[in-house]
């Protein structure tokens, strides 16, 4: 019956769709031009990506919760600006630490707003979107902050360093993928997560305390913002004010390209690792192919709404919607 | 009647779904003014063919049959203008807009340019309104008015079409005696103006009050009509679930001497004021009351749900403060909610999860959940409900109505509470999984648990109760223990003028 | 920032004890910024500006931001208008949108002064004078310090480089493009520009494009950025990769990141604008204009080459 | 109990005027002290100014208001927003209008509205068709219309000057700006269509129940897809207001002008989740924003300032509107 084939084929791409596509898109991209491939262009890619990453495995537990955060980028920004700061004026140990308590005080402001006032999280993320990155431009007079003894700090480690060959921010990345998927998947909190996402009201009902958890999504996602600040300052050890700014947007793109639904309660840390990889590789194909930049955008575009429509056409079995 | 031409016949509908076979050849006859029930357990093809007729669904064979004329019905709308229409079960309305706009919904009288013509809008829908003797009017806003009024509103819209058939979906699911009464005066009304009424419903009780005829499916397959004189309970059952049922009779009570539940003058707000009762060990107490009078809102006051505005609360003789489910939880008590979709289940989960969800925090080896201990849990709580389900990884939203009622059972039950609270415990479900739920509430009981039910169904209220509460605005009006109450008690308790001799 | 506001707050005060709202200098002088905050550039300019309107008594400032929308930009010229201040210095976030805005500015009379980067030729008529870099020769001076680098190294036949351009559609980012390209070849024919990306005047994205183009080509000579902020980030790309050495960096708008970069060498050259002289010649191109002097149309200030042979004669730039 | 309500009710619905009225209130009274400017900041001319300034925006939330009243959104206006300049702007030297003369401008002007149309309808069709999340489908095309913007000059701003326009777009009918009464316009029409005709009493039935309507036989996807179109050309038509007046478009404009926008609307009482909201409190919405915007400009606050406040302002209202919106105490706790 070729309904029944079409249904094999929907719930094969249903559950690996994000993978095959992904494999197309890398065989396309080498017999396009065979540098693509090159351990080291990989490998620059995935620690380009790292940053990227690293807030999108954030963003994930947040949207899985059934929320959304448009602030990561501006927060990002924030962290950044600080941990360079505090760099030159109470050293690396002591900065660390104090930008990644000041970020997620941050991402507990976040989580009080939405998950003990039930705030809406889009207006409110959008809200502290503005917000923060007025708070940077206080912080900094607006001026790009940047490390004094660029040489002679081993800041540099966490954006620059390698451990065993391979470069620290890919450790970092992988080292919080695999720690959060544990979490997310393995864990009763990672369960109660799924729960508020997917029905709020009957995870009440069973006793899950529905503000506590979206309360901790959002100091997850913060830490995560954090590690991609202190990524970020020091891959460059300097930045500017804007330096997270729009990707809030992409972040969002690779979660949802994961295949992790905005309404809540579905999506994985390692479908959104995937979502980020692919747009990285469509960015660096892109490059490596010659085309002008902007046309990423167009494949962006193409690639997401393909991607989710046939996620969604796979569940409902049908390709077309069936609204009138 | 016989000789009358139907207003609408369906002629051996076939509908499939990838790997489904939804209805098999279904036929099906509605003769102007009669009510034409329609019965079948969960699953057996009622909605579907609903949405058949709906044109929500193409049939892929067989024919539709508007009076004596085939008919393709592609959308919703042409079903309505070939003079069909639907009462939804789940209300189906706009909240933010007016009474006439729902009523008039998809089909706003017009002016030039697309404007709508509030005048005659108004003045044909308040029409309707006095013709159902409703108390409100055109312009009130729907999301002001009661549940009760919000179906009134459902109904008034079949009489704006010149309807030849209206279609009851499971219509008195949120409706009380006093409501139903005007209910069935309208299907009487209808039926007098010579419309063709399909009713579906569960509710035998109804059935027999009100239909002539009855067509019955099971497993997507047509299994005949009969004429409601001229069969009874037994031959329907059979015909529904292929098999005869035990008739639930109240067992021997199973009371102990000790107080589970003693609850002291516990308010919330006006929602309900100063209620007191307790309940014993292997009891089952039921709570009876219209829509509204606080039953509801008095459990979940109990469960945490809400915040107590005064009182206190006694679990086995001890003073408790619950603030929270998870405070309830904690000392041991259960809720069953009333809205199985919107506050049991997170429809997304699987059978497993779903049933595990209170207690995951406990299930764990190191810091990581033990799937091991709840395969367990589910497995024997699988068994023991009989819950339909090819295994564990079954999404929970793909299940029936009735094993979706088993699963938040099971979910429960397995906290071993000391208090369980079931609250309209069998709403939507069909006659099979009713009475295998009635038998567990009292072998629950039997076994010492304290069993609250909250129902709207007076039959089962009166088969599984002990004693039975009648709640009337916020109050309670009496307690009934299971010797004195008689139905015409109860139904002066529940209106509020039981005369209160023997208040305790 | 704090300075602007105590300046705002202070005047205001002092201006209100003596004549309620009336001002008590010479000339009120409105600015409006392309994006202050956007890079340090902008916001040491904005307080470079603050600081020369205060320490002349003559003048009274409202300073404004348009947050590099262009509608927002219109908006303030129209207030400015409409507040009737006595002359109006503009940044364009785009040179030609903002003509019109500047054609009503001169219809009532108020001088516009165009700071930093110039507004379109069919506007020319409508401004009293232009204050800033010339963009075009800033370009064209990158372009030489290259290909004299390159002579220098006797690889002025082969050499093979890239180029990172400002953020798309920002008439600086186009005319520094435009200068180098143009006179790349005049002086340097045989070396070929293989591409060109945007580094968006951002110093993360532009070490994106960089590794991408180290990934691309094996051989890279030279990397031109469109300033140095994004010439570091190609930088870091480059030594990351371990190709740093091979490569001649060349940028401008001399940034302290570029000049502490060409201090360790690892940097050749850029080109040395300061702010500071950004804003404090509009600012007295602006009270020139207002007293009647003349002022050419085209008042380019200075901003000489630096390379790691004379970068010993420029102080390290504060932003 | 009722009173209350009733009371709460009214309060929701003018909430955003009383908070112009504040707003109006303090820059009037700050700006006497703070101000470097002679004139007041409520002189009629500032306060016309004031709304001629929230034009750009504003006709575009129009659009966004019943998009969301529908139950959908758009985030891809900004880039609508440029491509339609673009379009007025490049067709405008086409070498088949040439023999027009100035009568190109009318041809320009259609063109524009029609590109904005089409783009609209693009995702509406894909909303309708595909069943993709409204939310998703216009994050893409945010992106991808981005990339048609740059598509077509490169990065390159394309660039116009044509005086007659540049007169047409600044002339004064009747004492009163162009753009306002095109504003203006825009808000009778829409106002017209939210409340008077069918079309936009669906848009709220489908927002507030969808399956309702869905069985009511309304239309649902064709009706969104309308909606789309209208959001379209409410964008052209900003656009072309705007365009005309400067002659010159960055690839780059229209950024953020989405979050903006959505600020706006959902200021102005339009409920995110769809079947409430309306025109006039949307006006009010963008007005209450350009106030900000301008009000700080004019007592001498700086962009963190300007970040910060409207920042916390929105979520503040966002509060405010919560509380007033609860059922008291006795309210169930998910």
């Amino acid at each position: 019956m070729a309904q029944g084939n079409l249904k094999v084929i929907g719930e094969l791409l249903a559950k690996h769709g994000i993978l095959v596509a992904f494999i197309i898109f890398m065989i396309v991209f080498t017999v396009l031009n065979p540098r693509f491939i090159t351990s080291d262009n990989v490998l620059g890619v995935v620690r380009s990506s790292a940053i990227l990453g690293v807030m999108a495995i954030g963003v994930t537990f947040v949207v899985v919760s059934g929320n959304l955060d448009l602030s990561v980028g501006s927060m990002m920004s924030f962290s950044t600006i600080v941990v360079l700061d505090l760099h030159d004026k109470i050293g690396p140990i002591l900065g660390i630490p104090v930008m990644f308590a000041m970020t997620m005080a941050l991402g507990a402001l976040i989580g009080f707003l939405v998950g003990y006032l039930k705030l809406n999280s889009l207006i409110v993320t959008l809200g502290m979107l503005s917000a923060i990155h007025g708070l940077t431009l206080t912080y900094s007079g607006g001026k790009n902050m940047d490390i004094a003894d660029k040489d002679g700090t081993w800041f540099s480690i966490f954006g620059q360093g390698e451990i065993l060959g391979l470069p620290v921010p890919i450790l970092l990345f992988a080292l919080l993928a695999a720690g959060l998927t544990l979490l997310l998947s393995k864990t009763p909190f990672g369960r109660k997560v799924y729960a508020v996402g997917g029905n709020g009201v009957a995870a009440t009902f069973s006793g899950i305390p529905r503000a506590r958890i979206v309360f901790y999504c959002y100091l997850i996602s913060s830490f995560c913002v954090a590690v991609a600040g202190l990524i970020q300052a020091s891959r460059s050890l300097g930045s500017q004010n804007t330096v997270g700014q729009g990707l809030e947007l992409e972040v969002l793109a690779a979660v949802i390209l994961g295949g992790a639904s905005l309404l809540g309660g579905s999506g994985t840390i390692f479908k959104t690792v995937i979502g980020v990889l692919i747009l990285g590789f469509i960015q660096n194909g892109l490059l490596l192919i010659g085309l002008e930049f902007y046309v990423q955008y167009i494949v962006t575009w193409v690639i997401i709404i393909l991607a989710v429509w046939l996620d969604i056409a796979a569940k409902r079995g049908q390709l077309w919607s069936p609204i009138a | 009647m016989s000789d009358q031409k139907p207003v609408l016949t369906l002629k051996n509908i076939v509908k499939t779904f990838p790997g489904v076979i939804a209805l098999n050849k279904v036929s099906l006859d509605i003769l102007p003014g009669e009510v034409h029930a329609l019965m079948g357990e969960n699953g057996a093809g009622k909605s579907t063919l609903m949405k058949v007729l709906g044109g929500i669904y193409q049939p892929d064979e067989g024919q539709i049959l508007v009076a004596d004329k085939p008919t393709i019905l592609r959308t919703p709308l042409e079903a309505k203008n070939k003079g069909i229409v639907f009462i939804h079960q789940e209300l189906s309305l706009a909240e933010e807009l007016s009474v006439a706009e729902n009523i008039y919904m998809g089909e706003l009288p017009l002016k030039s340019f697309g404007r709508v013509d509030w005048a005659k809008l108004y003045s044909d829908v308040d029409e309707i309104l006095d013709r159902l003797n409703c108390g409100f009017k055109a312009q009130t806003i729907v999301g002001d008015l009661s549940i009760a009024n919000k179906q009134m509103v459902e109904i008034a819209r079949a009489l704006t079409v010149d309807a030849k058939t209206v279609i009851f979906d499971e219509p008195t699911a949120s409706l009380t005696d006093a409501e139903k009464i005007v209910l069935f005066d309208i299907i009487e009304d209808l039926k007098s103006r010579g419309v063709g009424i399909v009713y579906i419903s569960h509710r035998m009780e109804e059935i027999f009050r009100i239909s002539d005829r009855i067509s019955v499916l099971r497993d997507g397959e047509y299994r005949g009509t009969l004429k409601t004189s001229e069969t009874d309970h037994d031959e329907l059952t059979k015909l529904m679930i292929g098999r005869s049922l035990e008739h639930t009779r109240p067992e021997e009570s199973a009371t102990k001497e000790e107080i589970t539940l003693e609850v002291k003058n516990l308010s919330c707000g006006d929602l309900f004021k100063d209620v007191s009762f307790n309940v014993h060990a292997g009891e089952v107490v039921g709570f009876y009351g219209l829509v509204g009078a606080g039953r509801t809102e008095l459990a979940e006051t109990i469960f945490g749900m809400r915040r107590k505005t005064s009182g206190e609360i006694y679990l086995n003789g001890k003073h408790v403060e619950i603030n929270s489910p998870a405070d309830a939880i904690n000392h041991g008590i259960s809720l069953v909610p009333e809205d199985r979709k919107g506050q049991g289940l997170v429809l997304g989960m699987n059978c497993r999860e779903n049933m595990t969800l209170p207690q995951i925090d406990d299930l764990t080896v190191g810091n990581l959940t033990a799937p091991a201990a709840e395969q367990d849990i589910f497995q024997k709580y699988k068994e023991k409900l009989e819950i339909k389900t090819p295994n564990w990884k079954q999404i929970v939203g793909n299940l029936s109505g009735g094993n979706q009622q088993k699963i938040v059972i099971g979910k429960w039950l397995s906290m071993h509470p000391n208090l369980l609270i079931v609250d309209e415990p069998t709403r939507g479900i069909d006659v099979g999984s009713k009475s295998e739920i009635h038998n567990l509430i009292r072998e629950l009981a039997g076994q010492g648990y304290a069993v609250i039910v909250i129902s709207s169904e007076m039959p089962e209220i009166l088969s599984v109760s002990d004693r039975i509460v009648a709640m009337f605005h916020g109050e309670i009006m009496h307690t009934f223990t299971s010797d004195e109450v008689t139905e015409d008690k109860l139904v002066q308790a529940i209106s509020g003028i039981y005369e209160n001799d023997s208040a305790a | 920032m704090n300075l602007k506001k105590t300046l705002v707050v202070s005047t205001a005060l002092a201006t209100f004890a003596m004549a309620g709202a009336a001002s008590a200098a010479d000339f009120t002088i409105g600015i409006t910024q392309n994006n202050v905050g956007v890079d340090s550039y902008q916001t040491t300019y904005e307080k470079a500006f603050i600081a020369a309107a205060e320490a002349n008594d003559k003048v009274d400032a409202v300073v404004l931001d348009a947050g590099g929308d262009v509608a927002r930009q219109i908006a303030q010229m129209e207030d400015l208008i409409q507040q009737k201040v006595d002359a109006i210095i503009i940044w364009p976030t785009n040179g030609q949108a903002v003509i019109p805005a500047v054609r009503k500015a001169f219809g009532a009379g108020i001088p516009v002064i165009v700071t930093n980067s110039n507004i379109a030729a069919e506007g020319a008529e409508f401004i009293a004078s232009f204050s800033g870099p010339d963009n075009i020769t800033q370009g064209s001076r990158s372009a030489e310090i290259m290909c004299d680098k390159f002579k220098e190294m006797g690889i002025e036949d082969e050499a093979q480089i890239v180029q990172i351009s400002g953020q798309p559609g920002y008439t600086t980012a186009i005319e520094r493009a435009a200068g180098f390209e143009d006179r790349l070849p005049e002086v340097c024919p045989n070396v070929t520009l293989m591409e060109t990306q945007p580094g968006d005047w951002n110093r993360e994205k532009s070490q994106q494009v960089m590794e991408a183009f180290l990934v691309k080509y094996d051989d890279i000579d030279g990397v031109y950025s469109g300033d140095d902020n994004m010439g570091v980030g190609a930088l870091n790309a480059a030594k990351a990769a371990d190709r740093a050495d091979d490569i001649i960096f060349v940028g401008a708008t001399n940034f302290a990141v570029g000049y502490e970069a060409m201090e360790r060498g690892e940097y050749w050259g850029s080109i040395y604008q300061s702010p500071v002289d950004d804003a404090e010649a509009a600012l007295k191109t602006a009270i020139d204009v207002l007293e009647g002097k003349d002022v050419p149309l085209l008042n380019y200030f200075d901003t000489p080459k630096i390379t790691q042979d004379n970068m010993s004669e420029f102080d390290k730039p504060v932003f | 109990m009722m009173k209350r309500t009733i009371f709460a009710k009214h309060l929701r619905e003018s909430a955003i005027w009383i908070f112009i009225a504040l707003e109006l209130a303090f820059f009037g009274i700050a700006g006497e002290f703070l101000s470097l400017s002679e004139g007041s900041f409520l002189a009629p001319d500032n306060m016309l100014l004031l709304i001629k300034q929230t034009v750009p925006l504003g006709i575009i939330a129009l659009g966004m208001t019943i998009i969301m009243i529908n139950g959908n959104i758009d985030l891809s206006v900004g880039p609508i927003f440029a491509l339609c300049a673009i379009v007025l702007l490049d067709t405008m030297t086409w070498p088949i209008f040439a023999g027009l003369g100035d009568w190109v401008i009318p041809v320009s002007w259609t063109l524009a509205i029609l590109v904005g149309s089409i783009l609209g309808a693009i995702n509406g069709l894909i909303v309708w068709k595909t069943g993709v999340d409204a939310f998703i489908v216009t994050l893409g095309s945010m992106l991808g219309y981005r990339g048609l913007v740059f598509l077509y000059n490169g990065e390159q701003p394309t660039y116009h000057l044509n005086w007659t326009l540049v007169d047409i777009a600044e002339s004064t009918p009747l004492g009163i700006p162009l753009p306002i009464l095109i504003f203006a316009g825009c808000i009778a029409f829409t106002w017209w269509l939210t409340k008077r005709t069918a079309h936009g009493r669906n848009a709220f039935a489908i927002g507030d129940n969808r399956t309702a309507a869905v069985n009511a036989g309304i239309r649902v996807g064709p009706h969104m897809v309308w909606n789309y179109v209208l959001i379209g050309f409410l964008v052209a038509v900003s656009s072309v207001t705007f365009y005309s007046a400067s002659g010159s478009v960055n690839p780059n404009d229209g950024m953020l002008y989405e979050l903006w926008i959505i600020t706006a609307v959902v200021l102005g009482g339009t409920k995110l989740a769809g079947g409430r909201g309306s025109i006039i409190g949307t006006v009010g919405g963008v007005i209450a924003i350009q106030l900000m915007r301008k009000g700080l400009g004019h007592i001498g606050a700086d962009t963190a300032m300007v970040n910060l406040v409207i920042g916390s302002i929105l979520i503040v209202v966002l509060y405010i509107d919560r509380q007033l919106n609860r059922k008291g105490e006795q309210e169930l706790k998910a």
